[in-house]
This record gives C-alpha cells, structure tokens and sequence, in this order.
C-alpha cells in the first residue's frame, strides 16, 4: 500500500480531471468562473507549499513571480502569436529564470532579510510595468487565448474554455510537483529544511538545493500568473498587489504548508469566502459597514485561528492524529 | 537650489517619520524576534485614538498622548494573548519560519476590517498643532513649515529618550539583555515575559507618533485605506530591513536614507517610479550589505 | 540553609534525562557533579535554576520549592546560575553584563557594594569596565559571567563547566577562585564538571552521576581513592 | 497506511469542489435577462471605497433615489428599477471581476454609469459586452474612444469627451490668459493621454507638464514634488487634469507652499465633496476655473436642479446636494426614458434601438444637447466655464452660461445656441 506508483497515482489525476470535465458541463456559468480561479489558486498555492513547507523558505513576492510569468505569457502570445500551450511554457520558464535569480539573492540572505526583499519585490514589480510602454501600463495589455474550438459545439462558453485549460494546466503541475517532491530533491529539501549542517554533512549542497527550489516554485507560481490573466484577461500591475501575495500564504497556510495534498482546502477557501460573507451577511441582516469588511475579517480570523490551533494544517493534524491513534491501538 | 532643497526637505520629513516606524519594527524584532507586518495597522488604530480624542478635546497635544497610551496597549494586549499562544504553539515545523509573518498579517487584516467596520470607510480629519505654511526665502515658499519642523523634533528627542531608556536606564538594560540572551537575562532575575510585552508597548507608541504625523503632515485626513498607512507598512519595514533590524540608530538611517533616496527619484527621475524606487534601494544595499547597513552578521536565534 | 533534592525525574520529551535522583548540599560546601557527556549534569542544574521542567521530585533550597518556579524567581532566593560556555552577553559592556546580575536588586548602595567586591575579586574585569564583552579573552569571560552571578548576591551558585575551552593555566585560576568563594564568603557551591580530577581536588564531596542516575557520593577525598571512579572518570 | 489517506483526502477535497461548484441550479430562463413581470435589474460598477471613491460613492445614492422616486409614481411599465452596486476600487480588474459577477451571478438586463477609462476599456475588451449583447449606458468617462459604436456596439457614451474638453479649455486659454507661462499636471493614463491629444489638437504648448501615476494610489503619493516642479517650472496657469482626489493633494499642497498660480481643473477633479472630503478646505478652490455641462447646482431656480435636489434629500437627509448627485440623478432620469422608449416588453436589443432612434430628444439637465442617433453613441459634446465660490460651488462667470461645443476630431470649437426643452411633468419620463 505504501508503494503506490507514479502510474497509479497518475490514473488517480486522469480520474479526477474526468470528474471535474464532468462537472464543467453541469453547472452555470458563474460557477465554472470560479472553478477556474480554484484551479489558479491551486497552482499558486502550490507553488508557496513547495517553497515554504518543503525547502523552508519564505516568500512574500509570488505575486511578483506570477506577474513574470503572466506579462511573459502575454507578451509573447500578442507579439509572436504563440500557440496558447507554448504561452504557458514560456510563461514557467520565464518565471523559473527570475525565481533562480530570486533564489540566489535569497541563498545569501537569512529569514527576515529574506521576506523583506520579496515583500519588496512584490511592490516594485508589477509597477515596472508603469515605466515600460511594451508592458501597457497601469491599465495593461490584454490577454487573448482565443475562442473555444468551434468543434465544441455552440453552447461551449469562454469561460468553461477557460475552466478546461486552468483545469488541466492545475492537475498536470499538481502530478509534477507531486512527484518532484517524492524525488530526490524533495528529500534534499526536507533534509536542508530540518538541518542545514547535517544536510550538508551527508554531501547535499544545500544553497543549490535551495535555488533549484525556489526556481521549480518560480516556474509553477509563473503558471498560475498566465492562468490568472487568462481568466481575468488583462495583465496589468493591480491584478498582482501586494494582498495577491498576502493571499496565497493565506491560502498556503490554511492548506497546510507541509503538505501537498491540502492544496484544493486553500484554494477553495480563498474563493468561497467572499461569497460566503456574503450570504452570512445577508442571512442574518447585518449593517452595510460590516456587510464590506466581513471577507476580510473572515479571512483574517481563519488566517489566526489556523496559525495557533492548526499550525501545519488541517490535513498534517489529521494525519497525527490517526498516527497518534493507530500507535494506541498497537498498544 | 530651490527644487534641490525642497527634495532634501521632503526627503528627510518623510525619513524621519519612516524612521520611527522602523524603530517600532526593530523594537518588536529586537524582543520577541518577530517582523510585526501588524504594526502600521496598530499605528492605525492608534491614530483613530488620537482622532477620538482630537474630537473631544479638539487638541493636538492631547490627542498625540493618547494615541501613544492606546498605542502602547494595543501592543501590550497583542503580545500578552496573541504572540505568547503563537510563540508556544507554532515554534516547531516548517511552519516555524512563516507562521509570525503569517499571523501578524493576519492581524493586519483583522485590525483594519475592525477598525472599518468601527469608523468606516470614509476619510476622518486631523489637525496639526501649528501651521503647514511653508516658510519662505525670498518669494518662493519652501515644501517646508512649522508643522515639518515639530515633526523632526519630535523624532529627535522621542529617539533620543528612547536612547537614553537604553543605553542609560535599568529598563533598557533589561530590555537589551532580553533581546541578546534570554536566557541569561531570565538567569540574572530579569522578568522577561513582561520585558517582551514592554518592548511591544514601546513599539505601539512609536507607531503611533508616526501614525499621527504622517498623517498631519499630508493633508491630516485618513482613513483605513490610506496610501498614507500603506507607505507606512512598506517605507517602515524596509527601512528598518536596511537599517539592519538590530539597532536603533541603524532604523534611523534607514528611514533617512531611504526618505532622502526616494525624494529625489520622484522629483529628477518621474513621480510614477514610487513603489520601485524603495525596492531598489533595498536590493542595492542588502547586494552589498546582506545583513543591512548595520546589522550583526549572523542573525542570533533564540 | 541546604539544598535538598528528592526523587527528581526530568524528562526531554520522551527521554528520561535524569531519574530518581536525590543528595544533598550543605551550606558552605562546594559539591562537584561529574559524570559522562550526557550523564544529565547540564539538565540538573538547568532544572534546579528554573530553566528546564522536572516530571517528579523535589528540591528545595532554603525552604523554597526550586521546581516550578521561573529563573527570574529563584536567582531572587539567592540561586545564581553560571550557564555552560562562558555565559554573559557580548554585545553588552562588560560593565552592563555585571550590572545585569544586580539588576532585579532594590538597594542599590549594595549593589555597588557587590559591584566593587567583584571587581576585587577579578582585577581584570575592573580594567575592562567599559570594553564590549566579546573583546574578552574566554577566561576573563568565564570570569564574567561568575562575577555577572555574584552581583545577584547569591547564597548557592550553581556552576556549568566553568572549565570548558580554557587553558590548564586559566582553569586552574578559576578553580581557585571557585575553592575561595566557599572558603572565604560562605557560599554553598554546585560545580558541575566535564574535568572531574580538577573539580574533585577543589570539592567538598561528590556526586557521580551516569546516565541520569546518581551512581557514587561521597567525600571528594573518598572519591578521587575510589578505583571505579578513577578508572571510569579520572582516567587513571 | 499514508497513501491510503492521502487518497481518501483527495476524495474529500474533490467532493468539496463539487459541492461549491454544484450549489446553484440553472434559473428558468425570463423573456429577457434580467427582466421580469415586476422589476428590471441594472448594475454598476465604480469605486465605493479607496482613495478615488470620495464622491463617486454618492452617485448610487443619487440613481437610487431617482428609481425609488420613478418606483413610486408607478414604475416602468409598472416594472420596479433596481441597481446593484459593486465596489472595483477604480482598479480596472476588479472592475472586471465585478462586471462579470454583475452578469453573471446578478443576472442584470444592462450596466449603468460603470466608472473610469481604464476600467470600461478593461470590461469592455475582456467581458465583452458588446459582443454578448449587453448594453453599457451612459459609460461614466470621457473617454473619447467609447463613442466608436463599431467597436463598441452596445456602449453609449454620456460625458463629453476629454478631447472634446481639451480642445474646448485650450478655446477658453486663449481669450482669457494668452501669453502667460502654462502648467499641466496630469494623470497618466488614457484619459490623460486623451487630454493630450485634444491640447494638441488645439495647438496649446505648455511651459512644463507633470505627470502622475493613475491607479488607486498614485493620485496622492508626491504632491510636493509635482508643485515643486510646477514652481520651479514657472508656471502661472496650471490645468489640472486629473481626478479629484489628485485636485485636492496638488491644491492642498500648493496653498501650504503658497503657490498660487490661475488653476483650471478639469470637469473630472473639479468635485468639491471630494476635495473637502479628502481634507482640504473648500476654500483652495476659490477662484479657480473649472467646466461643467450640467447647471450649477446652487442654481436652485432651475427646475432640474430643484426637483432633483429635492428628491434626493428627501431619500439622504444627512447628505449634501452635489454635482456628483446632479449628474448621477441626471443620468437615472436618461436611463428611464430610455427603458420607457424601449417599449412594454423590453429587451437588450430595444432599449438599444430605442437610445439610438429617439435618445436625442431625452428630456436632460444639462445645457448641453444630447447627440444619441444610429450612427453616433456621442452624449454630450459642450461645456460651459465658471469660477468657483470661496464655499466651493461653481458659478457661471456673470451668472450667465456660456457654453461651447466641438467635437472629438478635427472639429471648431463654437458657442453653442442649445435651448434646453422645458422638463416633462413631475421629472417622469413621458
């Protein structure tokens, strides 16, 4: 049991992506919009999980890193008319290239030093694109994967368009990352995570672990930047603020940082919650002032409540606990 | 001459304020080893207390005191039932090294969705105890007034009280040893738990005097939403980055150089490079300094 | 005015570090604890200072309960620790580190009082009032930090390996001065030691310590003609 | 052991998708979205909060109360008008975000008034509302690209054009203050660049120009560096061609630095509720220029500005009568002429038909003639000059409008002859 494969677990992804196409057909419109923004976040929030709960560093400038990944993707896709596929790759690779750049700068700085750089980053480089006119400005440049292949019929909208390709794009990274961090370099990660020295000691070079992993985070958070300015359609510095960073180590920390496969709690959370407050507020007739700050707060409670009682995630605690079970039942 | 010195008078009013916001980063840092994103959220709400007080008693210099108490105890109430709990209950795991950035993010957001859904949204006015009027050489009016003037005072002598405190005082020297070494202060009969809630009340009242000068010196209206309190977030932790987060003469020069640096980006370069400018200045200097202009180089742990 | 230990379990999470030990200390007598790495010694004294938590026993110094008490109380019952490896602050003045140790003390006269016997009693410290302690050598360091625990004007100084990476010269200098605190101001002395021959040969009695159980007390006298505890701790 | 609860989790996960993916059901389809037996539905977008929302935030009450006012004479047809609000910040992809929940989640007939030049350029190129057949009234820019009805079929324009502005400014700059040193300070954006063009257009060159970065933020980081540079520059006539807020940061920063040049602020940052709600006084306005096509506000013996002044205190007693409510009130007075036009059944397609056959006879507040027809979505095309009053109202020079018109191309700039038609019974459309 312990030795589930890479080919079961893939017919594990190839089963879910049926589901949720399944799903795509069934549900309206607004629903589907959001099942893309799910599918985004997922990938963003896996990004930070990779970087955070394997390699143990911090990021506060995804944000940042997505922004590369989305104005790569679209200026590429405006300028050379790429396929929509090779946008996305190029969108990684970009983003991969800032992220070992990032990740080298971040080798040399300790924790605090660290998420001052990024936070920083996260200010200072979605408004680069103030000062270049290729970059669009404040108001951006749009972002056009064109319109749904006619063979899918008339009543395919662009938003399940959409749906398909974040779907898709969140299951094969999701399968990528899973397996990188059950290969080799997951381990280096984790071994550097819990000890440098010892990591070192037993031959691992752990500065170059360190920027392969804040490299490979770059290059999946670049993905879900392009996804992001797909869904939203324009690329521009306000579809990356400082609160889009806050948000996804928001949405890391709810999932769990340590642990992969809590990524759907986070993303889901993130997305339900406007609406959520929303219908609590209208539920129980609440004044107009509290009706506009109950997400935030929402989220900024859940956020607390989760770092003091849940610390590693909801997925982490359950699986102490049914440890923890499991080694009173042996007794 | 007179755009150079209207860029250096701009550059170290803005400074001065940046520098005692980094003083209450490097406060918090210095005592429980925690960057507090929270604070300019905390210099908020203290500003609030001061616009309460300035509606009741319609006095600047009473308003400024109390902000600073309100401040002071904000601070003190967070690190006495917040930062303990988190303290013990997230030391370990990989959630160790993000869950104090997390958490004080998160009470970020908690303090302005309170505060908004207590004030509101709307803009609410202060009023500065002497005038804004510029002063003026010849006929040209400097970007500088009576008001800038008190602002810089003030920052001189509450850093110079706070040097006195520290350098001079048994609370100060409590204060440095619980910083350093915990355990050896603890050993030498310091009562380092109420230390640590000290150093946060030293922090809230910072933030508050720079809370409720940055917000005399724009045009005295704010709200929870201020760019005012954003540049705050931003402008206090990157200088107190810069300054090397273990001293406060280094929060000083932080706030100042990057004041400085910043005013003459805006006025020779383009009004638009405002968020990059900071950013910059901090790759530069973490390039050549990576642990600040003067920070200890190992970062102490414990 | 002994300290008395009774039945003391500590744990480090699931390990026992120390288990079921009792002695006790006279008053003015120096007791050196010796043992192997890992025998449990560190965690005794950090126990008996407030700094680590017991699971079961007793001790008492002076009629106050050691156990469940913070450091900041007990050093104010006249409990002083020297921590292991030259503990005293480097960024602070050598001065400030001594003041550090008087500082929870409301009279300040004698304070002052400690302050000047301190720095009779380590001259050096004296000449280097306002160097940052990290400019010290390890043994004026060592050195200061005794002289930080004497400003709490303690009755009972519990002392961690104060020999640790010191020349034999320096070592044998604090030893003496160690044996003269007893002898000459009345203070009870724990002195834990990795460099059991030389803490033996200052001490009063003994206790040897193996893998968190007390396994030989006695006179130190006795002990240094104890073959086992020749053979197993004075390696000859 | 492991592998077996990750499945499991994977299972849970996916079942909570499915369950927040799956909690609505498809409605039964009405003649018309948005549309039904006893209510039309309409939206807008703008921002409610951040700095760029002093001011515009009334422009809902200001609507509200006009439909309420229409509700209770009977409706639409006997239809109730309802608007649903969004907040976007003034940030163009939460405008996005909240037009796109405005059609989908809200299900709305049409849009109304939606704010900004970068936002409608934002929605209107990713949401696509002209493609989906969804009408945007009354866009709330001057942007003057919205008028191109083959680009943008279903949007209709409202305010003049910033072009049209411009041109009409560098018109009044020459017969009131030619010769002296010019200053412009502007945002940096299209609606900017628009400004730009008709100065251009006009043949105005300016002495020095300053330009601020558009966005929730940028209108209020550096005014003392823009006054330095506008000083140190010379400049004795500044046109101030931004947003409000960005009018109070330039103007409450210059009073303090004592530099007192002619301002003239363009009809965008020309709001008074907005510059004293920034924590300005009123009175750095005194004096200055600024345009409107809408009658002065304290010109109560205009019968526009009475009924509506009146209707709208009575809905928000603790408010103040503005010209933000003027022209918001103004336009929900055009939006329900215009779903009156579009017959006892309307649909998207009619209530287009309708503003495109009869919108240039709507019975309107402003002094300025409305332009609607099957070739054009032009609104207004003029405007008249004033000087503000030291309580900050705007007043015609000499208590008499002169309003001047052009286009947004190669067009004069004339004195316009519009007589404004008499206001239908009771302020209802007829």
């Amino acid at each position: 049991m312990d030795k589930l494969k890479g080919a079961n677990k893939l017919g594990l992804y190839v089963v879910s992506g049926f589901i949720l196409f399944l799903l795509g057909n069934r549900v309206d419109e607004l629903r589907v919009y959001q099942g893309a923004s799910i599918a985004v976040f997922v990938v963003a929030i896996s990004s930070i999980i990779l970087l955070t709960g394997y390699s143990g560093q911090v990021s506060l400038g995804h944000g940042a890193l997505m922004a590369i990944g989305a104005y790569s993707a679209v200026i590429s896709r405006n300028s050379f008319h790429t396929p929509v596929i090779l946008t996305f790759v190029i969108a990684v690779l970009i983003a991969a290239i800032g992220g070992a750049l990032l990740g080298a700068a971040a080798a040399r700085l300790s924790g605090p030093y660290l998420a001052g750089t990024t936070l920083a980053l996260a200010i200072g480089l979605p408004s680069l694109a103030n000062q270049f006119s290729i970059l669009g400005g404040e108001q951006g440049i749009f972002f056009d994967v064109g319109f749904p292949p006619p063979s899918l019929g008339e009543g395919f909208t662009q938003y399940k368009w959409f749906f398909w390709i974040a779907a898709l794009a969140a299951l094969i990274s999701m399968w990528l990352v899973a397996n990188i961090l059950r290969s080799r370099f997951g381990r280096n990660w984790r071994a550097g995570r819990s000890n440098e020295t010892a990591a070192a000691l037993s031959g691992i070079n752990v500065s170059r672990s360190k920027i392969l992993a804040f490299t490979i985070s770059a290059g999946v958070a670049g993905l879900a930047g392009a996804l992001l300015s797909m869904t939203i359609g324009i690329v521009s510095p306000s579809a990356f603020p400082l609160t889009l960073s806050f948000s996804l180590l928001t949405g890391a920390v709810l999932s769990g940082v340590s642990t992969l496969s809590g990524v759907m709690i986070g993303a889901v959370t993130l997305v339900a919650i406007p609406e959520i407050a929303d219908a609590v507020a209208t539920r129980i007739g609440v004044s107009e002032r509290l009706t506009t700050n109950l997400p935030g707060l929402m989220v900024s409670t859940l956020l607390i409540l989760t770092v003091l009682f849940v610390p590693n995630g909801p997925v982490e605690q359950h699986r102490t606990r049914q440890a923890r079970k499991a080694a009173r039942e042996k007794h | 001459m007179f755009q150079l010195l209207n860029t250096i008078l701009i550059g170290i009013t803005a400074g001065a304020i940046y520098s005692l916001m980094a003083t209450a980063i490097v406060l918090v840092w210095r005592s429980t080893r925690v960057i507090n994103f929270a604070q300019a959220g905390m210099a908020l709400l203290s500003t609030y207390f001061g616009y309460e007080a300035m509606v009741h008693f319609n006095s600047f210099w009473i308003a400024l005191p109390v902000a600073m108490v309100g401040g002071a105890a904000v601070a003190a109430l967070i690190e006495l039932v917040f930062m303990r709990l988190l303290v013990k209950r997230s030391s370990t795991g990989p959630i160790a090294a993000v869950a104090p950035i997390i958490a004080t993010l998160g009470l970020l957001g908690l303090i302005k969705g309170l505060i908004s859904t207590f004030w509101g949204g709307a803009d609410v006015r202060l009023v500065g105890p002497v005038t804004n009027i510029g002063y003026s050489i010849g006929d040209k009016t400097l970007a500088f007034s009576p008001l800038k003037l008190l602002t810089l005072c003030t920052v001189v002598v509450l850093m110079l009280l706070l040097t006195v405190l520290f350098q001079k005082s048994n609370i100060g020297l409590s204060l440095r040893a619980s910083a350093y070494s915990p355990e050896i202060a603890r050993l030498s009969g310091v009562k380092v738990d109420f230390v640590r809630t000290l150093g946060w009340s030293l922090a809230g009242a910072s933030g508050a005097v720079a809370g409720m000068f940055q917000t005399v010196n724009g045009n005295g209206a704010f709200s929870p939403e201020s760019i005012e309190f954003s540049l705050l977030l931003i402008s206090g932790f990157i200088a107190a980055i810069i300054g090397g987060l273990e001293s406060l003469i280094g929060a000083v020069i932080g706030g100042l150089v990057l004041g400085l640096v910043v005013s003459f980006v805006l006025m020779y370069i383009s009004s638009s490079l405002f968020f990059i400018a900071p950013f910059l200045i901090l790759l530069i200097i973490l390039f050549i300094r990576p642990q600040g202009i003067i920070g200890v180089k190992a970062a102490r742990r414990g | 005015m002994t300290l008395t230990v009774n039945e003391l379990t500590i744990h480090h999470g699931a390990i026992c570090a120390i288990s079921d030990v009792s002695f006790t200390v006279p008053k003015g007598q120096l007791t050196a604890v010796i043992g192997a790495n890992g025998a449990g010694k560190t965690t005794l004294l950090r126990t008996l200072s407030g700094l680590n938590k017991s699971t079961h026993g007793t001790a008492t110094w002076n009629e106050h309960n050691l156990l469940h008490s913070k450091p900041e109380t007990i050093v104010r019952h006249g409990v002083s620790h020297v921590s292991e490896g030259k503990a005293v602050i480097p960024e602070l003045s050598v001065v400030e580190n001594l003041e550090l140790g008087a500082i929870w003390r409301k009279n300040k006269k004698e304070a002052a009082e400690s302050k000047a016997a301190v720095t009779d009693i380590f001259p050096r410290l004296g000449e280097r009032l306002n160097q940052r302690a990290d400019t010290l050598s390890g043994g004026e360091r060592q050195m200061l930090a005794i002289g930080r625990a004497l400003m709490s004007k303690p009755e009972l100084l519990l002392l961690d390996e104060p020999s640790l990476g010191l020349a034999p010269l320096v070592v044998e200098q604090i030893f003496q001065t160690i044996r003269d605190l007893t002898t000459t101001m009345g203070l009870t002395v724990v002195l834990v030691e990795q460099n059991a021959m030389g803490a033996l040969k200052i001490a009063d009695q003994g206790i040897v310590l193996n893998l968190g159980k007390v396994a030989v007390t006695g006179t130190a006298q006795s002990l240094i003609a104890d073959p086992q505890v020749r053979a197993a701790y004075l390696g000859y | 052991m492991k592998a077996m609860n990750r499945r499991k989790l994977f299972t849970v996960c996916a079942t909570i998708a499915v369950a927040s993916l799956a909690v609505t059901a498809i409605p039964a389809q009405a003649a018309e979205v948005g549309v039904s037996s006893s209510e039309i539905k309409l939206g807008m977008t703008l921002p409610m909060t951040g700095t760029a929302s002093p001011g515009y935030n009334k422009i809902p009450g200001a609507v509200k109360a006009y439909f309420d006012y229409v509700n209770a004479n009977g409706g639409i047809n006997g239809r109730k008008l309802t608007l649903v609000v969004k907040d976007d910040q003034y940030v163009p992809t939460l405008a996005v975000a909240k037009t796109n929940e405005l059609i989908l989640k809200d299900k709305v007939m049409a849009l109304l008034a939606p704010l900004g030049t970068a936002n409608n350029k934002a929605v209107a190129s990713v949401v696509n509302p002209g493609a989906r057949g969804i009408p945007t009234l009354f866009v709330n820019t001057g942007f003057s690209g919205f008028a191109d009805k083959k680009k943008y079929p279903t949007t209709f324009s409202l305010l003049p054009s910033y072009i049209m502005e411009a041109k009409i400014m560098a018109e009044y700059i020459k017969d009131n203050f030619a010769g002296k040193k010019l200053g412009l300070l502007y945002q940096d954006d299209d609606f900017g660049d628009d400004a730009l063009a008709g100065f251009k257009q006009a043949g105005l060159n300016f002495d020095v120009k300053v330009a601020y970065a558009s966005g929730s933020q940028g209108d209020k980081v550096s005014p003392a560096q823009w006054v330095t540079k506008l000083q140190a520059g010379g400049a004795e006539v500044v046109i101030l061609f931004g947003v409000s807020s960005a009018t109070a940061a330039a103007l409450g920063t210059a009073s303090v630095m004592k530099f007192a040049p002619q301002w003239i602020l363009g009809s965008v940052g020309g709001d008074a509720t907005t510059i004293k709600a920034s924590g300005v006084p009123a009175g750095v306005l005194y004096n200055a220029v600024g345009a409107s096509f809408a009658p002065a506000t304290t010109d109560t013996a205009d019968e526009y500005v009475k009924l509506f002044q009146e209707i709208y205190l009575k809905a928000n007693p603790t408010e103040t009568f503005d010209n933000n409510v003027m022209v918001g009130m103004n336009t929900a007075f055009l939006t329900a002429q215009a779903l009156k036009a579009a017959g006892t059944n309307p649909t998207r397609k009619s209530l287009i038909a309708a503003i495109e056959k009869s919108g240039k006879n709507f019975a309107s507040a402003a002094l300025v003639p409305l332009n609607y027809s099957t070739t054009s979505h032009v609104g207004y095309n003029g405007y008249w000059f004033g000087k503000y009053s030291p309580t900050g109202d705007l007043k015609p020079a000499g208590g008499v409008y002169t309003v001047y018109t052009t286009d947004s191309g190669n067009g004069a700039v004339v004195k316009s002859t519009y007589k404004r038609p008499a206001m239908p019974a009771k302020g209802l459309p007829n």
